[in-house]
This record gives C-alpha cells, structure tokens and sequence, in this order.
C-alpha cells in the first residue's frame, strides 16, 4: 500500500470521486493548472479538464454561492477556500442558503456540496493564514463539519463528504499536510461521517481532541503513559454532528476528561463537549473538566504561535490536574 | 425614462397604444389575454393575501402593486425547463410558473410547505436574503453547460439587489464563463425608505453589467410584452450559448414595502400618483381593449374568475392544519443522524 | 420616570450618545427618514441630520467595513444590521478586521464601532428573520457581544457599548421590542459590559439565560417557586467577555444548574457556560447541568416557531430533573 | 494597451522618452531621482527580504518586482495627512509615506510591531484578505467629510480584488455619498495563478467604476510619472468634494506570486519575457540618462545606498527580540477583561 502523507490522500480522494462520478466538479481560486495553493487538486485538471475543474474568480462568497446552486441541480461540487481566513464571506452563503435548502423545500431540493478548506497554525503563515473556525461552522444547523487528523481518515472521510447528500464543511489541517505519511489505500471506501475514532484506549483518563491538536494530545497520552498514567484519546473528526455517544461512553469508563483544540477557548467545539459530557456523564464524573485551546484572542503572528498553539505539556499538565483531583 | 443614454425597449405605451411593431407572440391576442390574465391573478392574490395579513392570518407580505408585468413578463419569456431565482417579490412570476396560490399562502403563512412546489420542482424557492441568490444562478446555469442542457437560469432581484457583493460576483463570474444564466432587475425604484437615487451614483442598472462585461439592456418593465421579449431574447440568447446577460426592467413599487411598512413615513404621496398611469394592468387592458380583443364584460369575468381562483385556495390555505411538530427535525439531514434524533424524541416525548 | 419599552430604550441611548459625542454617528438600511424599521433610530435623522445618521445602500458587509473605518478615524459609528439574518456578511469584516485591528497594531489604531441587530424568534416574522447567532459572534477574541433583555439593561449597556473603545456587537430581543414597559431613567448612565445581572436569588437551582428566554425563564422559576423550590436567575446580558465568576459563584452555591437559550442547542453560549461550570464548579454540582435550548435544526417558520423556542414548561421540567437527581 | 477603448495616460515610453508635455513636478530632475531612488530601495528591499526567506528568516514574503511605479507613485500622488490602505504588495508606498523597512521586515517576519508605524500613524496595516479594505477607504473618507478635514483616502487592491463583492459594495457607496476615497487598482495581470482574461470578462477594470457611477480612468502603471499625475490629480478632485474615482494602474508581475508560489507551474515564460522591457526601474533610468540627470556613477552610489539602508534594518530586525508572550493577550482590548486575564496568568504562570 502506497504511504501518503494528508494532502496527497486529499488529491486521491478528489481524483477517486471525479473518476467514480462525472456529476463531482472541483472549484476554487488556482485549483486548476496550479492544482492549488497547497496543491491539493494536483493534476486533475489535467486529467478531468477545466469543466470539472475550475478555476474561479476571486470571490469566495459566490464561490460558495455558485456551489449552492450546482448541488441544488444534482452535481456535486467541491469548492475550496484557499485558507480558513477567507471562509467568512461563504458563511451566509452556509447558514441562509446551503444548510438548509433540503428543509426549507421539505426535501424537494438539497444542497450536496463540500466546502473545503486548510486550516490552523502552526506553518509560519503570513496574518490571517492560521485560524481555527470549527465550532463557528459545527454550530449551523444542517450542515456537516469534519477536520481529519491522518491521510487514510482524510480519505475516507472526504469521499464520504463528497457522496453525502448533504452540504459538509471538510477542514484540513494545514501543519499535518506534510508532516506525517501513512499507507492509504486507494481503494474508494469510504469512512462513516458521524464516527469519532478511538486511538488509544486507556482506562485512567480520556483525552478527546481533534484536528492538528491529535499530535500534541497523542504525544501526551505518551508522556503519561511513562507516568503510569493510562491515557486514551479519541479523535473526534467528525464534529457535526457529534457523535455524543462514542465521547460519552469512554469518559463513563475514566472518570476524567481533558478536551484539547487549537481555536480560542470560549466558544470552541470543546466548549460543547464539555457540556455534553457535564449532563450525559456527570454521575461518572471524578475529575472537572479540562480545557486546554487556543486563548480567547486573535491567533498571534508567526513570531509567538507556538505559545498559542496548546503544547504537548499543556496537554499533560491538563491531564495530571484531573488526575490529582481527590 | 432612462439616464443611461441606450435606449428603453417599449412596445405598448402608457396609453395602450403600440409604439413599435409588435413581436410575434403579441399579435396573437389570446396570448396577450393571458398573459393580462396572469397580472390579474398576481393582483388578486396580493389584494387577498394583504386581507388576510390584515386580520392576522398571514404573515408579512410583500405585494407586487405596479409590478406584475416584470414578474409575469420574465416567467413568460422563460421555458418550462429552465430554472427560476425569484425574489420575494415574483408572485407573479411564480404563479406564471405553475406555483399555486395554495403554495404562496402556505408559505407566506409560514408553512415549509408553500416552498415544495408540485409545478416547477426545479424552481428555486423565494431568496429573502437580498441578493444572495445570483450565485445560485450562476451555479445553476454551469450545470447546465456541465451537461450540455440547453436550459437557461433566470434570477430576478431588485434595485437594491444590485448594491450587494453578491450581484457584483455572481455577474462577474457568469462573464467569464460564458454561463447560460440572465439577471433581471426588478427596478421599482425603492429599497424599503432607500430611494434608487440613495442606492447607486450609477446613471443605470443596466449598466452594472459593463463591470462583468456582459451585455446590459433596459427595458419598460410597466410593458409586459416588452419585458417578455427583452427576457426572452436574453434567455435564447443564454441558450444558443451566447452568453450571461442583464435586464433592467424598469417599474415603480405602488404600494408599501410589505405589510409591516408605511411608505408615507419616507414618500410622498406626491410622487407616486403619477406612476399610476403608467401601470401595467391599466395599460394591457386600454391595448386589449383599443385593438378590440375586451371588454367590460370580459373583464368582469375575468376579475371574478381570478379572486374565485384565489379565494378557493385561500379557503385551502386556512383549512391546511399545521404540520406535525417532527417535521422541524425531519429535513435537516437526508437521514437522522443520531445526536438530532435524540433531540426529536426528547422534544416529542414531552417537556 | 418614564416608562419605555426595550426599541425606546434603545432609541433614547442612541440620542443620548449622538448628543454627548459629536463622533457617534448611525448608519444603516432606512435607518434615516424611515427611523429604522423597528424604529430604533426614530427622530434621529430630523435631529442629528443626514451627515450623522446614514441611510445606506443594502450591502450589510460594506456595512460593517465602512464602520471599521469610520472606527479607526475615531469615529463612533453605530451600525445596524436589519435582522440577525442578515448579519452573515460582516462577519468576515468582524473576524478579520474589527476584532483585530487594536492588537494587530499594537494598539496603533482602534475600532470603537457598535454593530447593532435585532436577534431570535417569537414574532412570526418571514423566513431568515428569527435567527439567534450570539454564538457565533461572542466566540471572535477581541469583539464583545451583548444581548440585553430589559429597557433599562438596553439603555445602559448600548450606552456602555457605544463608549466601549472596542468594537461590540448588540443583538437586541426582537420579541422584547415592544413586549414590556419599565421605568428607565435617561440619564446617560452606563452598565458595566463585564457584569452578569442578577434578576432573582434562589438557593435551590441556578437558571442561567439571556435576551427574550429571562422572560420565559423568569416565568419558570415563580412556577418553581409554587413548587418550593427557590430558583435564582441569571441574566447573562454580557456573553463576551463572559463574566464567568458570578454565574460560578451563583452555581457553588446552588449545586444545580439550567442554562436556557433560544439559539439551537450545540455549539450555543450555554455549551461554554455549561463547560465552565462542568470545570470550575465541578466540586459543587450536586446535578448534571440542563440546557434547555433550541435544536440543532433550522429556525422553523411561525406556524411551528412555538415548538422551538424553549417554554417555560421545558424550562421549569428541566430545572424539576435538576433538582430530582439523586 | 488599452482594451478599453478609453485613453491610457502615460508620459514616459518604455525607451525612457516622454510621450507627452511632463507634469510639473517631473520638470525637476530631483524629484524625479526621489521617485527614482525610492523605487531602488523597494527593489532593494524585496530582494532582501526574498533572501531572508529563502535562508528561514522570514515568512512567506510577496515581492513587488516590476510594479515599484504603482506602488510608490500613488504615495508620491497624496499628501502626508491623507490615509493610506494598502495591500500586502504596496511596500514601495509604505516606505515612501515613512513606513520603515526594519518595521516591514518585523510585519513579514511575523510580528505584530511591524505594523506599528511610528511614521503614518493613522495609515491602516497591510490588507491581507483581498478585496476588504475597500469598505475602510469609504468609512476613513466620510470620517473626513464628516469632521470636514481636507484629507483623503487611497486604497490600493489587485486586480484578483476587483472581483470581490466588498469592492464592488465599497466602490457604490463611495459613488452616493460623493466620499473623498480613491481606489487605485494595481493590475499586474494576474491573481497566483489566475490571469486577468479569467478573472473578468469586463474590457478594462477602470470600466468597474460605471457600475458605481464614479470616474474611472487607466494609467501605464509602469510610469512612476504617470501613476503620481494621475493619483494626485484624483486625490486633489476628491479633496476638493469632487468625490470618488478609480484607477487602474496597468503593470506586470515580473515576479512569483509570493515566495511559497512558483510560476513557472502556470505561466510561460514567454508571457512574461516581453514586460522586463516595460519595467518601470529601466525605464525612468533611461529617462534620466537621457535627460543627463543621472549616470552610472549615481546609479552604483544610489544602489548601494538603498542596500545599505535595508540591509541596516535587516540586521537590526535580526538582532530584535520576540515581544514577550503576555503581548498575545495584551492588545485583545484596550482594557483588560477579568476573563481574559485569568487565561493570560494561566499561561504566564507556566503550563
Ligand atoms: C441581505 C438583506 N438585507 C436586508 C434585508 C431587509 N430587506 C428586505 S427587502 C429590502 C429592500 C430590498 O430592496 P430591493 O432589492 O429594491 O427589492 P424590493 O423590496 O424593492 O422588491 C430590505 C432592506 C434583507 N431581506 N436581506
Ligand atoms: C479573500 C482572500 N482570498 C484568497 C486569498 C489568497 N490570495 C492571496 S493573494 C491572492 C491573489 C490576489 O490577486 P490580486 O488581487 O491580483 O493581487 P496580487 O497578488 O496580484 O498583488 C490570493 C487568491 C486572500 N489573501 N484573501
Ligand atoms: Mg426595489
Ligand atoms: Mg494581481
């Protein structure tokens, strides 16, 4: 099996559902003869030709817009948003038209697109090249949003983005898309999109994270494995809808909980889990809940990222505090 | 009429005589009593849907007063197979369409319903987000293109409309990709209180096209059979592969802005008595009736038969029990996912 | 003293500021001659003039931009968004600009704006129009979000708001516009916009909620206290920065908590509240913590709107399991 | 050169010799060498701080090779006390309006005291999200009209920009509300990997100002002497309550796209051979020479004294600490909330 790193395993899953499917199109600024920024659309265009792979003006409200009504006709469209930065304007696009076409027609028309984006720090990107969004996309209602943390689930879960007769938001994270290879097999399977994965297990505590952050939070489960500390990790992935049960029944088993992202604190997706976790597992309970994120301020400039970003000792530190709550 | 210096496509004057050599489909009198009949049921639906506003059995309401010959010339310059973005202003061009006033009620009545239109399945629901809706249209007519359909998307929005980005990139985008797709303004001259002369220093709408690069044209939009041919060789044009286009059709909002607003807070009355000679019932019905094809008889019926239509889907409409509570979880997602299905049964099971 | 309804309230701080301070000035869609379409800025345009209080064309994203500048200039530009509905758009300007313009310069330039909107549902208004977004907005560092829920809080924190050196957004309960009266004094007096409000003391249960919900909240804690149960409640008003310490305090107290809001359940304010609870109340909670919230769904239109918003029986039922747990 | 049909304002032809009657201030040979050596240093500078990022001490950088006569011709065409809001490529205008190197390097490096201009303090930081800061323009300018300070915005955007929807909303304001804005597009012909044809189907870009019914006119954005004439008499009108306009500056990018880009993946070489022969360095040193206001003597000392200038502030830039960690939180608002500080002391406090 062929070792990819996240980007690549993107550029398979792209070019599997335009093979599989002549209705897939793939749209966004220098997605065509550059095959994008990041060069997550290499060689489509070459392959699929600028029908179906297209390269837009920039403008990434109509971006999303031009999506909505491609989907609304039954193609379905995979547009990109060069970097979570500009996924702003999209989101009226997001919340007033795409996720909820289907409802607002009782079904007579749906939106079947994929808005797809890098996302997070820790690149040394220029200003506003860095941020973490999630939770304000996961809260719309209607839509889907996914951030996988490894080439094979990125596969499998973006194929599945893209044959979900639903509008899904599919975030990459940026750091890991050359950080790490893995063998993924090229094989069109699919991965469910209201699964969290399991990583580790560990019956001490349960460290749920999702995204970049995987690394940091797998490193630390290391760390406290050395400390004798059992430390299981789950990698959420798909966020919306949040597959409750999965986080539930693991922080049942352990007791303790530490909740570990990259976007700033009060809002963050983690901010819901905690919250689920507060209501559905509070008789298992034996330790607060620990939040380690991003601060509640605008993700710093290159120079200081890395205090920002949430470290493999925050991470550890998090977990040693619940452990040692009487 | 207009400031733009191109010139004002017009076929029927305000006094109901022919200015130019009729097209084709307006010397065929009984196409040009249906269309006439198509306003009036716009009319009649409006004058019935404020009535119902009124004694708290709809909702807000826009009504089109003064502008069903943009809304019913638009439909009527479209084929059945092509899609169409209306406003929510387009009554008219929605019940051209095969949307019922059944649908229209339901839906201004606040029932998801009235947007599952049994007609034009295709039709895009009404768009209340002001302009954000030609980039649905440009997707929609790269659809088509993609799969070599020779269907024509067809988006209407208002003069304010045209101040949004979303306008501005949706046009720009169908320019260049050479998209089937034809944007009309509905220009009646106001945005709520905000004055067309408030909106844009530009001399015409039509012109924003210039910025997109594609073709921008004006035309008397109290004139249906102007606007249905403005419309329709813009549409064919689109079909045939010429290309994205823009038509400014030029009206005047008679009325409020909806059943929530007071004009007189922001207009005088001065101004808008004499747009009441220039709307387009009045007018259709002095052409109709100049070249012989009606009367007062034949108007009579045809009002009666309109406000009949109405009122027995109206009584439809208020005899419609309100849908089941899970309907609000049922179309969020094409299957349930499991964390929103607790939440349905949470909510169904009481509390 | 005057007895004002909440869109007087408002109306008046409005005037008040543009006549203290020649640098506040108004814009918005028919905020001019028309007043406002909920008559917020009525009489403003005849007094203060065109050049104070702008109609603008409709194009809510420039909006909001043209407010940034305005703000940099040292402008005190008041912005209103029509609807929450129509709030998408400035988004972007919200996140990539006003929010950061202080600390991206180190405090070089500033962005005193306000953008002001009505907020929620309950007054069967047309599709896109009864949207609750708080979240979505109290979750961008460097922005405040403040959702009043009474005249008088109005009053005093668009005054606050308004004088605020960083920009704030003000969602203002539509369904409250014109549904009770108070006495407000019109004495230029600010609120603190880092305060919680506490509208009632109650040692059994803690309710926590904000903008249109304290009326149906409030509703359920008399019906609880028909029942012997004492249930406090807490208007949070101020989402942004939140002002975690008197909901915990409230919380240690009580040992049980609702948090009530009208926006859809995951990834609402109450998720971050619930969190914070769930870490720094955790050694007092006595019960998992409720929320009782919109769904995860679209806002309904007005014939089923009812079912959505949370009731005071789903709020006094949950608040009864609260209090039933072992 | 034009496909607009319009008039391309240039003085100077690529051969170094005036086209036209020079513009008053290009009769005195030192102030041309202002412009001159200003455009040295922003080559200067962009080749060092290519050089700091391909050697890992600075991020991603774009260069603005090529377009040195837009940049610093629009700076040169306002006055000190107008409001500057550029771009992320308009270095050669910071620098001109006293914006330092060392503070471009810190900004480029990834560090927020680079955008703390000690120079132009009410100039806005560079734009990175394109098309944006258009709607700023607008709101500096009716801070200006409002406050009735004879002063002027100039934005600076791309090409790629116009296709925007802020741009578009930003430019239709400034038209209604007459604001002493002006919007100066600096058109390199391409968007990364997007060339002009595929980013507009519009004849020119001036043309996008009809849409916002404003003046709209081109200039050879490789004529430091034209882009200064045309912006100052532009900034000098709107000043003057003559309101808004456009100006497209037609230039090249001779260069990649920024540092993390290469071209060479979508752009031939071919295309981009004829423009070395435009450029705007070469071409007002050939009008020097020619005019015998400068020499290669000159030309080595002002090259040199540009390196110097820049590379002073590269190792001063080097030799800069990181701010302290705390400065993430201590701008979030101008005071600190009591949430924000209890995060702030968690993180100092170790962890
Ligand atoms: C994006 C957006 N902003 C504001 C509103 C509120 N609103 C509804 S209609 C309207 C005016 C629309 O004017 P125009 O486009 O000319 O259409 P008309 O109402 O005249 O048909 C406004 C401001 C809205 N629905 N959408
Ligand atoms: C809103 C937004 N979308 C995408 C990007 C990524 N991006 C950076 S520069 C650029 C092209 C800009 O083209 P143009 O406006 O012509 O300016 P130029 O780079 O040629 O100076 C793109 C797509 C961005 N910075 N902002
Ligand atoms: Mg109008
Ligand atoms: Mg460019």
């Amino acid at each position: 099996m062929e070792e990819l790193n996240l980007v690549q395993a993107v550029n398979r899953a792209l070019a599997r559902a335009m093979a599989d499917d002549p209705s897939v199109v793939v749209l966004g600024e220098d997605v065509g003869r550059d095959g994008g920024v990041f060069r997550a659309t290499d060689g489509l265009w070459t392959r699929f030709g600028d029908e179906r792979v297209i390269d837009t003006p920039l403008a990434e409200a109509a971006i999303a817009g031009v999506a909505v009504g491609m989907a609304a006709q039954g193609l379905r469209p995979v547009a990109e948003i060069q970097f979570t930065g500009f996924i702003y304007p999209p989101i009226d696009q997001l919340v007033n038209h795409a996720s909820r076409l289907r409802t607002r027609t009782r079904g007579r028309l749906a939106c079947p697109m994929v808005l797809r984006a890098p996302c997070g720090g820790g690149i040394h990107a220029p200003e506003h090249h860095s941020e973490s969004p999630e939770a304000m996309l996961a809260q719309i209602p209607g839509l889907r949003v996914v951030l996988p943390s490894s080439p094979a689930r990125a596969y499998g879960l973006l194929l599945a983005a893209i044959r979900d007769p639903d509008p899904v938001v599919f975030l990459e994270p940026t750091r890991l898309y050359r950080a790490l290879r893995e063998p993924v097999d090229d094989n069109g399977e699919a991965l469910p999109l209201d699964r969290c994965f399991v990583l580790r297990e560990g019956k001490d505590i349960t460290l749920v994270t999702w995204g970049a952050t995987v690394v940091e939070t797998l490193a630390a489960a290391e760390l406290l494995a050395g400390e004798g500390i059992a430390a299981g990790v789950i990698d959420v992935a798909t966020l919306h809808p949040l597959d409750q049960e999965t986080i539930v029944a693991a922080v049942r088993r352990t007791g303790r909980c530490v909740i570990a992202h990259e976007a700033p604190l009060s809002g963050g997706w983690g901010a819901e889990i905690a919250a689920r976790l507060a209501e559905h597992a509070f008789a298992s309970l034996l330790a607060p809940i620990q939040r380690v994120a991003g601060y509640d301020t605008v993700m710093p400039l290159p120079r200081l990222e890395a205090h920002y970003l949430p470290s493999t000792q925050r991470i550890a530190a998090a977990a040693r505090r619940a452990m040692g709550f009487a | 009429m207009t400031a733009s210096g191109a010139s004002l496509s017009r076929f029927i004057g305000p006094d109901g005589l022919a200015v130019a050599a009729l097209p084709d489909f307006a010397r065929d009198a009984a196409e040009l009593v249906r269309l006439y009949r198509a306003m009036l049921l716009t009319r009649a639906f409006d004058e019935k849907a404020v009535a119902l506003q009124r004694t708290g059995r709809l909702g807000t309401f826009a009504v089109s007063l003064g502008q069903e010959a943009v809304s019913v010339g638009v439909a009527a310059g479209m084929r059945a197979e092509d899609v169409f973005l209306p406003s929510f202003r387009e009554q008219g061009g929605q019940l051209w369409r095969g949307v019922t006033p059944l649908e229209l009620f339901l839906y201004w009545g606040g029932d998801e319903r009235g947007s599952d239109f049994k007609g034009p399945r295709q039709d895009f629901p009404i768009c209340i987000p002001v302009g954000s809706h030609p980039p649905h249209a440009v997707g929609v007519a790269m659809a088509f293109k993609l799969r070599r359909e020779p269907r024509v998307a067809v988006c209407v929005l208002g003069d304010g409309a045209t101040s949004k980005g979303d306008f501005a990139e949706a046009i720009n985008m169908a320019g260049v990709w050479n998209a089937p797709a034809v944007f009309v303004v509905n220009n009646n001259r106001w945005a709520i209180s905000v004055p067309l002369a408030r909106q844009t220093a530009a001399r015409s709408l039509a012109q924003k096209a210039v910025a997109a690069g594609i073709p921008g044209e004006q035309v008397d939009g109290n004139d249906v059979v102007a606007v249905r041919a403005t419309v329709e060789r813009a549409v064919e044009r689109a079909r045939g592969g010429g290309g994205p286009s823009l038509v400014e059709a030029l009206t005047y909002r008679l009325g409020d802005h909806t059943t929530a607003d007071d004009a007189s807070r922001y207009r005088d009355d001065a101004e808008v008595s004499p747009h009441w000679a220039e709307e387009p019932v009045l007018r259709l019905r002095r052409h109709l009736t100049a070249t012989g094809a009606w009367d007062r008889a034949r108007e009579e019926q045809a009002i009666a038969a309109a406000a009949a239509a109405v009122n027995a889907d109206a009584d439809r409409y208020l005899a419609t029990p309100a849908q089941p509570r899970e309907t609000i979880f049922d179309f969020t997602y094409a299957a349930m996912p499991a964390d929103l299905d607790a939440q349905r049964r949470a909510a169904l099971g009481g509390a």
